[in-house]
């Protein structure tokens, strides 16, 4: 009885008093789920986009990432200056979106969502033997600094202690929220971004209307590349350009379950609960359980939630009909 | 829309006004009430559905339920079977009042249903589909299934010969073995009429059985509902466009609009009911 | 004009309903078996037996788990290689707690333990659907191989974290440990992965079979006709595990010999399901050949540099063999989405009408 | 019914079957000696296993230019590729054990795992060097597997000798941040026992897999236990980020180490200037600055028959790793061919081979390595050396040798393996050791 109440002072009681007793630690732990949310949520973005458009759920947005910011690298390498590189890298998600419609979706259409998946997957397998072939197997640094950002960190000295920010995840959310919004003004202000709409609402009835589905999946494909590239060269700043990172971007599916498949604003907050939530959890209570938590934490999270909402957090309760 | 007598004339059923007749007002009182709805109200978040019904079938009859569409038929039977909980009001079935139950519990008490938009198993052949109705009939646990010897074997072979009954019956042996995936509208329909007959129900719902059936699809399919009313007593709700099947084929009608009931009675009470003209006629819309 | 059932009557529903109502396929799964129970073990170098037939057979088990949850009962997992791991850890538990336990009993109670937690991980799926509820057993993966990691019980605390076989006799002949030869491991799978697919097969085509399907079809049809979908879908989930659960046992006490938590990660998971998707979603015979062509593959593959005496590095090949499965599984998804059991199907029609193309 | 059809339909398996029926015999014209190379240029850690790989193949390569082989018989190295994934070495085993393999370097812990059963039935020794099993060591359980110079287990009492000599060990805390595999796991039992008998604290973070890129939890957690001193056992993408992430929360790099495994320049170039400090042990010396090296420049690398990407990744710390791999086999080919008098030996003569290794300050003159690591004397009952490690340290662009050979504390540790080893063996009754007089 006695280790049974010690046990749950332990799980409900301490970590709380941890937190109060080092705040500025608090606060820095907040922050780093905050920067890993962001980069969560960026990855969940461009699941998102394809979702919204071709209801395609995209398992290579994880590969894309590395595909995106090895290409980046890999060019600078080569000796190309960084604005080139990062011209060139945007063309080739270009080339990659125009060759996955051209070459896999258009000849899915209609076809049941577990087979979209799978050629997806299909397609993981061919980005990653593809990328390994052509940059090579190892790590590579990301050319953060020849980006333009500052590799530096500011101190916020705060509760008796500081709070360090490093420059680069500064950017990092400053840069997502300015692609939310981008994406935002584009989907609902011009032509292009309406027809995106449409044809997540209904494909016929955007095709009656003389939206070209094939032109849509593009341009969708297009956009995720560049959300994926901009993901790439954050999370590469963070750590190195490999194909371990690749593991990482499962994570943005347990973020999906809890902003929903076609939520932009979901992707970001459940991004943002997802990278909270686990930091703090693998940092207060993650020693009760010899530590390690982070790699289930998010889907158990992601589970337990969908016993009490099943349409997500921004969806709507669906009504069966027969 | 053609009118009743048309149909009537059309009719290949010859001894249906023996029928009818047998399922007069005198004798329908005199028979047992196998299920009655009482101020029944369904919404959807706000929107009522169905308020405030109360009707009854009774046992060995065909009862229609008739309306325009959105009237609230298809909700009724998702009520009836224990698809959809309605916010208020009382069921009973074989004279016990149910308060909330589960499509299976339905099942399991003996209501079996078609669907408007056939909901036949896809995957599976005719024959399948027909054997998924004596789901309920069958007994034999996991490990007789898994050696399919002795008990699980004979069991399977009884239940193929019933079957192959209905097969009979609706005259599809021919499609026996094909994917239902594939088959013609009016077949499918039939099919998923012998799945629901599989199931040997006392109550059998069906949604629009003949919709989007062509005449002769039709007579054979009326043949086939009032063969099995009066072959294996079953009783039958159905909901149905064609005033003229309607009219041939049930022995009483209720007629929902707007989630309401604005009609109670035999097919000619019905028919010369002014409120029932009127929504037909949109009158009021 | 040779594959023909003109003739062949059936006089009875038991003949109409026998697995393989024509004699012609009775014939070739004979011969099938004759191959694998006879000519392999007599003729096949170890190499083939070891590296080749016994992978195959166990992830042909797998899959046959997969298959019953994904191909007939519809629900999505993507825990395979969790539940897999289940078995295996249980086995070795069992193994070692109770030496004197006949092994191949000691594998059959272990796939119990994987039924187990499948079920419990299957529960969300009363909730939730399709792709939803693939991302909810991501969490059964995760959760699972983060167990096999920290709870030190699990591997008998060893210093090494792995579990280690321990040699098992049957018939005073050693089948697991170091001892024991490719052939003896071997002819044990195959009869274990024959005798379990037969099983499969008769559940498949019964009461219990047929409840999944109707749930996999149209769960509210087969609701309103009477089918507990708590009761049918977690005896999916219970039955899929089940067989997940032995085929990893037989993966680490006749296969690999020992492991870690990476021989059950989420690329297995993911293996295993190309192999389901590949042979055919809802046929017992796509299990294998989807096996075969995941599993053979690869293996061809990497032989081919060193058959042509090719200068080219193993490396290159396994980047060059990934982007082939990739390109083959986006092909095979866009030709025959029903895998290569369909097209075997479609072939053997063709056959049947041949040299009448149209007389369907 | 007509048997055309059936053909057809078993086409497929009767091909396979044919295909691998017969195993091609091993053309024997000439002596030669296999050498398979368990290699992972692909998966997750890769860029470690490209310089080991190319190290390996290219010493031997190198012997046969300038030597025509050892004894006369041409080495034979055929590369097969595991991607760091158990399965695949068991396959990569099976391929190539027939063809007369002389000896495995498994290059996982996994695969180690796996080969050490089953090398006393193949009789092909295992030589998993300073990786796999510790207990290995113990030659008296362990006659088919060997682990020189040293094992993970003297290799921390090495560390941790240091970290004693560089301002005392007792009642500090260290941190222990290690991949939760079982690589990383190996030395948590000497870890725990030595934390009691020399008496500081010890605290543990373990780096999923999955999450090597992401360490900012564990490192958070660094920052609100303040351990006194480090230490790493990480690998791949797991070590350049623990470096950067020390750095972010200003841990005094200085007092971090890694292990050998955590100190290439792979890792910390990824990393650059913000790493200078951070330390990391050693056991094979850096840089081109000696014979062997420059006669693999001349008569490989200068040739265009190596596989590095360029000659300026000759001499980094995994290369000359892996060269050293390959070393101390083929040191073992010689002794073994001395001791049988053929050319051509077997797996069996090359664990004898393995067992009788000498290779003296004078022996490593000879052979062009003077001073690039410490004197190795196997024995039957010995197959770890007990070899000595240094520290090196990254000074913003390159490691750099920062202390002389420490040794271990062998008289601590040999008894700990000897219980781990006699645990290995306890639950496995029919488990065939040796006897060393």
């Amino acid at each position: 009885m006695e280790t049974f109440v010690a046990g749950l002072h332990a799980f409900l009681v301490a970590p709380f008093l941890d937190m109060v007793s080092l705040p500025d630690f608090l606060l820095q732990v907040i922050w780093e789920g905050f920067v890993s949310g962001i980069l969560y949520a960026l990855i969940a973005l461009g699941f998102v986009l394809i979702y919204k458009a071709s209801a395609v759920f995209n398992f290579a947005q994880g590969i894309m990432v590395v595909f995106a910011a090895l290409v980046l690298v890999s060019l600078f390498d080569l000796g190309v200056p960084a604005w080139l590189a990062l011209i060139i890298t945007i063309a080739v998600m270009g080339l990659l979106a125009l060759s996955v419609e051209r070459l896999v979706l258009r000849k899915l259409v209609n076809q049941h969502e577990a087979i979209l998946l799978m050629a997806t997957i299909g397609l993981t397998l061919v980005l990653k033997g593809a990328g390994q072939l052509v940059f090579g197997g190892e790590p590579k640094s990301m050319i953060t600094e020849e980006l333009g950002f500052s590799t530096g960190s500011s101190d916020w000295e705060v509760f008796d202690g500081i709070v360090i920010f490093q420059h680069i995840d500064i950017a990092a959310a400053v840069i997502a929220i300015i692609m939310v919004a981008v994406l935002g003004v584009f989907f609902s202000k011009t032509r292009i971004g309406r027809a995106l709409r449409a044809v997540a609402d209904d494909h016929q009835a955007a095709l009656s209307v003389g939206i070209s589905l094939n032109q849509i999946w593009a341009i969708v494909w297009f956009a995720s590349g560049i959300v994926a590239l901009v993901t790439g060269i954050m999370w590469g700043a963070r750590s190195d350009v490999s194909f371990a990172l690749e593991i990482i971007a499962l994570k943005a599916l347990a973020v999906l379950i809890l902003g929903g498949f076609t939520s932009v604003p979901g992707a970001i907050v459940g991004g943002l609960i997802v990278g909270i939530g686990e930091k703090l959890f693998e940092v207060y209570w993650g020693p009760m359980f010899g530590g390690g938590v982070e790699a289930w934490f998010a889907y158990v999270l992601a589970l337990i939630f969908l016993l009490f909402r099943p349409q997500g957090m921004f969806g709507e309760r669906h009504i069966e009909r027969v | 829309m053609s009118t009743p007598a048309n149909a009537h004339g059309d009719s290949p059923a010859t001894t249906e006004p023996g029928v009818v007749a047998a399922a007069g007002d005198n004798e329908a009182q005199r028979r047992e009430q196998l299920l009655s709805v009482e101020n029944v109200t369904l919404t959807f978040g706000g929107v009522k559905a169905i308020s405030d019904i109360s009707f009854n079938i009774l046992k060995g009859e065909i009862r229609a339920i008739i309306g325009p569409n959105g009237a609230g038929k298809t909700s009724m039977l998702n009520v009836i079977n224990g698809f959809y909980h309605p916010q208020k009001g009382r069921i009973s079935y074989k004279g016990k009042t149910r308060k909330r139950m589960k499509p299976y519990q339905a099942a399991s008490s003996g209501i079996a249903r078609t669907f408007q938009n056939v909901a036949l198993f896809s995957g599976m052949s005719t024959l399948d589909n027909i054997m998924s109705g004596r789901s309920l009939k069958m007994k034999r646990g996991l490990i007789w299934q898994m050696l399919h010897v002795g008990p699980a074997r004979r069991e399977e072979i009884a239940h193929r010969e019933h079957v192959e009954h209905i097969i009979d019956f609706l005259e599809i042996a021919h499609i026996r073995k094909q994917p239902v995936g594939k088959l013609p509208y009016g077949l499918q329909k039939r099919v998923e009429l012998g799945r629901a007959m599989a199931m040997e129900p006392e109550l059998l719902l069906l949604d629009e059985p003949m919709a989007g059936m062509n005449l002769e699809e039709k007579e054979d399919m009326s043949r086939f509902i009032l063969d099995l009313n009066s072959e294996f007593g079953t009783t039958i709700a159905l909901i149905e466009h064609d005033m003229g099947v309607v009219m041939d084929l049930a022995d009483r009608v209720v007629v929902l609009d707007y989630g309401q009931k604005i009609a109670d009675g035999t097919p000619a009470e019905v028919q010369s009911n002014q409120n029932v003209i009127d929504a037909y006629l949109g009158v009021a819309h | 004009m040779f594959y023909r059932e003109a003739g062949q009557f059936k006089t009875t529903y038991e003949a109409d309903q026998a697995m393989l109502p024509i004699a012609q396929d009775r014939v070739g799964l004979l011969l099938i078996l004759l191959i694998a129970f006879a000519a392999i073990p007599l003729l096949a170098s170890d190499f083939f037996i070891s590296s080749i037939m016994i992978p195959f057979l166990v992830f042909a088990l797998a899959a046959v788990g997969l298959n019953i949850l994904m191909g007939y009962a519809g629900q999505l997992s993507l825990g395979t290689g969790a539940f897999m791991g289940v078995g295996a850890y249980a086995c070795y538990k069992l193994a070692t707690l109770f030496p004197d336990l006949n092994i191949l009993i000691v594998v059959f109670l272990s796939g119990f333990f994987a039924a187990g937690i499948g079920v419990i991980f299957g529960l969300p799926s009363l909730r939730i659907k399709g792709l939803y509820l693939a991302i909810t057993t991501l969490a059964a993966q995760f959760f699972l191989e983060w167990c096999f990691i920290r709870i030190g019980w699990l591997y008998n605390y060893n210093d090494s974290g792995a579990i280690e076989v321990p040699q098992r006799m049957l018939f005073g002949l050693a089948i697991t440990g170091p001892h024991a030869t490719p052939i003896t491991r071997y002819l044990v799978i195959l009869t274990i992965v024959a005798i379990m697919t037969l099983v499969a097969a008769n559940v498949l085509r019964g009461r219990i079979g047929r409840s999944w399907m109707m749930i996999r079809d149209m769960d509210i049809a087969a609701e309103l006709m009477g089918i507990r979908p708590l009761f049918s879908k977690l005896s999916a989930f219970a039955f899929s595990s089940y067989y997940c659960g032995v085929a990893g046992a037989l993966m680490v006490f006749f296969w690999l010999g020992s492991a870690e938590v990476e021989s059950f990660d989420i690329n297995h998971s993911f293996l295993i399901m190309f192999m389901v998707i590949i042979g055919g979603m809802g046929s017992l015979a796509g299990c294998f050949m989807g096996a075969a062509f995941i599993w053979v593959l690869p293996v061809i593959l990497r032989a081919i540099p060193s058959a042509f005496e090719l200068n080219i590095l193993a490396a290159t090949m396994e980047h060059i063999s990934s982007i082939i499965i990739g390109a083959l599984i986006i092909f095979f998804l866009i030709v025959e989405p029903h895998g290569l059991a369909r097209l075997w199907r479609v072939g053997k029609e063709k056959l049947r009408t041949w040299p009448f193309p149209y007389a369907t | 019914m007509k048997p055309q059809n059936k053909l057809k339909k078993l086409g497929c398996a009767a091909i396979a079957a044919a295909a691998f029926a017969v195993t091609l015999p091993v053309a024997q014209a000439e002596d030669t000696l296999f050498i398979p190379s368990l290699t992972y240029r692909t998966g997750p850690f890769a860029g470690g296993g490209i310089p080991f790989a190319d190290g390996f193949a290219d010493y031997f390569n190198m012997l046969n230019e300038r030597d025509g082989g050892i004894g006369g018989a041409k080495l034979i190295v055929e590369e097969c590729e595991t991607a760091y994934n158990t399965q695949k070495g068991v396959e990569c085993y099976e391929a190539t054990k027939d063809k007369g393999a002389l000896a495995y370097n498994p290059l996982s812990t996994g695969i180690t795992l796996a080969l050490i059963p089953k090398a006393p039935v193949d009789e092909i020794p295992v030589f998993s060097m300073g990786y796999g099993l510790s207990a290995a060591a113990i030659g008296e359980k362990f006659p088919w597997t060997f682990v020189y110079p040293t094992t993970y287990w003297n290799q921390l009492s090495s560390i941790l000798k240091y970290i004693d000599a560089n301002g005392g060990l007792k009642d500090q805390k260290v941190g222990f941040i290690y991949l939760d595999v079982g690589y990383g796991k190996e030395p948590l039992p000497l870890l725990e026992n030595l934390s009691g008998t020399m008496g500081f604290e010890l605290a543990k973070y373990p780096v999923g897999v999955k999450e090597m890129q992401n360490q900012s939890a564990q490192w958070l957690n660094v920052r609100k236990d303040k351990p006194d001193w480090m230490i790493m056992w990480g690998w791949g993408a797991m070590n350049p980020t623990a470096v950067k992430e020390a750095a972010k929360i200003r841990y005094p790099l200085d007092r971090f180490i890694g292990n050998w495994w955590a100190g290439s320049h792979n890792d910390l170039k990824a990393v650059g200037k913000p790493g200078k400090g951070y330390m990391a042990a050693n056991f094979s010396g850096i840089g081109q600055d000696f014979p062997a090296v420059q006669d693999i420049l001349k008569h490989v690398v200068e040739k265009g028959n190596s596989k590095v990407a360029s000659a300026d990744d000759v001499g980094n710390v995994l290369y000359n790793r892996g060269m050293f791999n390959a070393v101390i086999l083929a040191e073992a080919i010689k002794v073994a061919q001395e001791m049988t008098g053929k050319a051509a030996i077997t797996g069996a003569d090359m664990r004898v081979g393995l067992e009788n290794i000498n290779l003296d300050e004078a022996r490593l003159k000879e052979l062009g390595l003077e001073g690039f690591t410490g004197p190795i004397k196997g024995s039957c009952a010995d197959h770890e050396g007990a070899g000595s490690v240094f520290l090196q340290q990254w000074n913003g662009e390159d490691w750099e040798k920062v202390t002389d050979l420490i040794e271990p504390m062998n008289d601590t540790v040999r008894p700990l393996l000897e219980e781990a080893a006699d645990k290995y063996v306890s639950d496995k009754p029919d488990w065939e050791g040796q006897t060393c007089t």
